[in-house]
């Protein structure tokens, strides 16, 4: 059966299939608020029907009634499967091993996947504050994997974030091991493409440029000397059955998909 | 012989309980923010307070722009699902209206420095993610050692023990027996690892309802020193199976906020301009109470049978 | 793409999840104490296990007895309320049916060996009271150390990994989601620190049972491997609301345990003898079953509200 | 108003009167079953009525509907007021210092109050091995105070016991304090006297025989040369109202008072 590739969709729909492309079914997902959120339940109705979802919040395989408008909606308490108070959720899920995959964005991140959501500036005396980690540095460095999710801005993607809120590969390719991390970001998928870390370097490169985009325009739009993987190659469109999918049932009212 | 009613008013509760310059620890994880306490104390202008929460929220925000918070600790200062918190950014970037101090973790080292000081441990450790982080470097009290049993390096973070838990749940009995359901995040921690602890509820209960159904208690009563029944107590966050998020608020206060001009009409009008919570439900009105309300969905009883 | 089910016969269950040498870990204290599922392990001859569990009880001294376990970790080992586990005696004083080596603990090191486990952290500190105790002689893994904040003397608790933990609880869904109410012990800490995890419950109930009442869930389904129904799994310890704790048996149990001979006898009449549990309740007997039952108590609906 | 005593009494109904004596109103207990739990109930009907029980199943202000034959009897879960689990008792409830204080018993006591209910004879060639700490060892340290119930008989108060399961005041007046605890054993109730320590040296002493005790009695019944109060005195006996409402009222099935 061949797909049937959607011929209208935004971009913002576009990351949404890309990000659940990068889904495993029965994995385990520390979710966010937004696209990854959207990303998982899409996966779920496609190829990861057994995936679970896990909030900050604490709730576990939650079913909302509703699109949840933050990662403590009540939406996610009514019906759900289990609810662990705050220390069990960091120690017992997270700190013990068991998700499998975090979401992240951030205003700063840079070639090695370090993401910034501190301060812009000093961190002293910022130009501006942000609102802090959260449960950011401890996904990055305790999650299995992490997918950054990120609009694709030069700003936003600097060669060293102003602050590591939380730690990618950090400045070289044994730094997390060194610190006794294991796992850090598999993906970085942008408004304009899909980006991954070389295996040796650590350093980001672009593998995938989303339809419409160019190669250069991306380049211009990193604050560093992107490299290019060999291989690069334009990202599969979005079938329309998955762009049926989110626009009728998993964000109808269009919380999150703008178009 | 009767013991003094743990049954207070919220204006008598605050008065008694909270003092200028102490460490106050406020519950609530998106769910049940004890707003009508807080808004209480911003009333009776306590000051110098220092003030420990992983999700500062709106109210945080709400205590420093009125001038009731030298510091901050917390893992998270923003408006949830909206953006950012514009007193605490105008307080850390411009020392406006006061400068503050703060004193920021991850959200599992807070979880983690609550539950040692419940645990009455000076502190535990805890894999070292941070150790990653450039936060590390900003506070000298998270030491790192190599673990004694597998080398591997670990990050300590020491116990915290506020004065003061401040809470708010679903219901408790006159004894001061907690309930809640939904998300505790650290509640029942914070309770534990304060020196006094005040909670507000939806509903005071009879006894009987809250010893038929011990696994809900949060924290016992005997360590709870002032409860009061606030009806519509954590608006604009919400209590689970009594009334919705008011996400609107949270959008209007984050467009009303952007001047301290905003932030002051924002205080004359909900806070200072109130006398208490009811009149804050008043003022709220008819409309957005219905908005808010939800339709029931009901847990099954459960049986823990008569062992008489 | 369906998972396989994990709804599972005990006796499938302890099959594919239990392995000879296993270190297993029993649920339940004095409450819910798998008594079906380890007399399974009884009748495979589960061979070479080194068991834990803060009080072994008439489970542990059972499996002792039919030469299961080689090694046990506890913190009480005797019949709760009644004396001496007899045959744990035996096998400690005089290497009866065999050897075996045993490690022992204090309920609260116990407690923080799940914990630390259940947590993914090597080791966590405790205030130093076994540090007063001969036990410290004894166990060279509990480490001391001067806490590096306050100097104070600390008592560093290893982290127990078991193989398998085995609950009883009150029911599950079909997912595997556990939920339990009455006394948890270390239920959830145990689950959570061990490699698989297999449960069994007096009732299976329909998914919406348990989401309706998402607080009560101890264990999420993700991390459990089998679950089974099995009423009276627990007799004779009890259920909470389904039944009541046997306390004549664990008196008869003490006079009938005295000798090995008597030990063989009631292996044979109560595990050997019987194929299941099935078999085991209706050789328990209609009148004991009316005796054990309790009389309904309620725990009163909560709303949770729906949020659609 | 004068008090009534009874002239009918048992030793044990008198060891449950003299244990409740111990309690005052708003102390928080951690109760074990037998004789703590009786003194404990009839404290809290006489002159302690908010008493807080707690048992180590994690029963938090238990209403029994029956008299308790375990710390786990499901009577104590149906109808409490909460139910801490088995880490939150011992970290939230003891080591945070909630408890004022715990019981004890044991195999063998010794002249400073170290209790041993692990072995008797070697630890690895035991003549009998016993139940071992459970959370006794735990209550010793963390508890504010602890007191002591225990038949009076020589074999069981030595001058040494064979193992220290639970520490009271070790081998000398500083040694719990160099070990870092605080608290310690207030009280020893026995079937012959009362035993308290003394404040320089922490031996134990005699405080109180019961009546038709003699002196010389305890001095026989106890493994060392036992040190006797200058103000030694006879235990006051209980009164009619007291042993109405243990016979009556709080153990009227005679499950643990035998008469």
């Amino acid at each position: 059966m061949k797909k049937k590739y959607a011929k209208d969709y935004t971009l913002q729909e576009l990351m949404v299939v890309v990000a659940a492309r990068e889904l495993r079914d029965r994995e385990i997902v520390f979710v966010g608020i937004g696209i990854p959120q959207l990303a998982t339940i899409l996966a779920q109705r496609t190829h990861a029907p057994n995936l679970v979802l896990i909030y900050e919040s604490g709730t576990i395989a939650a079913k909302p009634m509703r699109m949840p408008l933050s990662i403590g909606d009540p939406t996610l308490a009514s019906g759900t499967a289990g609810i662990y108070n705050f220390i069990e959720t960091f120690s017992y899920l997270l700190q013990r091993k068991f998700i499998d995959v975090g979401f992240l964005g951030g205003a700063q991140i840079d070639k090695y996947g370090n993401i910034n959501s501190t301060v812009i500036g000093d961190y002293e005396q910022p130009k501006v504050r942000l609102p802090g980690s959260g449960g950011g540095c401890d996904i990055a460095a305790l999650a299995k994997r992490v997918i950054i999710i990120a609009p694709h801005e030069k700003r936003r993607f600097v060669e060293k974030v102003d602050f590591v809120t939380s730690p990618g590969y950090l400045d070289h390719p044994e730094a997390r091991e060194k610190l006794g991390l294991t796992g850090g970001p598999s993906a970085v998928v942008t408004t304009m493409g899909v980006l991954r870390f070389d295996d040796a370097t650590k350093e980001m490169y672009l593998d995938l440029y989303h339809p419409g985009v160019s190669i250069e325009q991306i380049k211009e739009n990193t604050g560093w000397d992107l490299k290019i993987s060999p291989s690069v190659k334009e990202t599969e469109p979005p079938t329309e059955d998955q762009v049926t999918l989110l626009r009728e049932k998993i964000d109808p009212e269009g919380y999150y998909l703008k178009r | 012989m009767e013991l003094e009613s743990k049954l207070l008013p919220t204006k008598e509760a605050v008065k008694k309980f909270v003092n200028d310059g102490d460490l106050v620890s406020f519950g609530g994880f998106t769910h049940g923010i004890p707003f009508a306490l807080g808004h209480e104390m911003i009333r009776q202008k306590k000051r110098n307070l220092r003030v420990c929460k992983e999700t500062p929220d709106l109210l945080v925000d709400q205590m420093i722009a009125a001038g009731c918070v030298k510091h901050t600790i917390f893992s998270w200062a923003g408006n949830p699902g909206v953006g950012l918190l514009h007193a605490f950014r105008r307080a850390v970037e411009k020392g406006v209206p006061q400068p503050i101090t703060h004193e920021e973790y991850t959200h599992f080292i807070m979880a983690a420095r609550y539950f040692a000081g419940a645990s009455g441990v000076p502190f535990i450790p805890i894999s070292a993610g941070v150790v990653g982080s450039d936060l590390i470097k900003h506070r000298k009290n998270l030491k790192t050692m190599n673990c004694p049993y597998t080398s591997k390096k670990l990050c300590l973070v020491p116990a915290i023990n506020p004065d003061i838990a401040v809470i708010h749940a679903q219901r408790a009995d006159k004894e001061g027996n907690i309930q809640m359901w939904g998300i505790f995040g650290s509640n029942k921690e914070i309770a534990m690892a304060s020196e006094k602890v005040i909670v507000s509820v939806e509903e005071i209960v009879d006894e009987e309802i809250v010893r038929r159904d011990p696994n809900r208690t949060i924290i016992p009563g005997f360590h709870v020193d002032a409860v009061m029944e606030e009806p519509w107590g954590a608006h604009p966050s919400y209590t689970q199976g009594y009334y919705d998020r008011d996400n609107g608020f949270y959008i209007e206060y984050d467009q009303a906020t952007r001047t301290v001009e905003g932030m002051e009409a924002f205080l004359n009008e909900w806070v200072y301009g109130v006398e208490n919570r009811r009149e804050y439900v008043k003022k709220l009105g008819a409309e957005k109470i219905l908005k808010l309300m939800v339709k029931p969905y009901y847990s099954f009883p459960v049986n823990y049978g008569y062992y008489g």
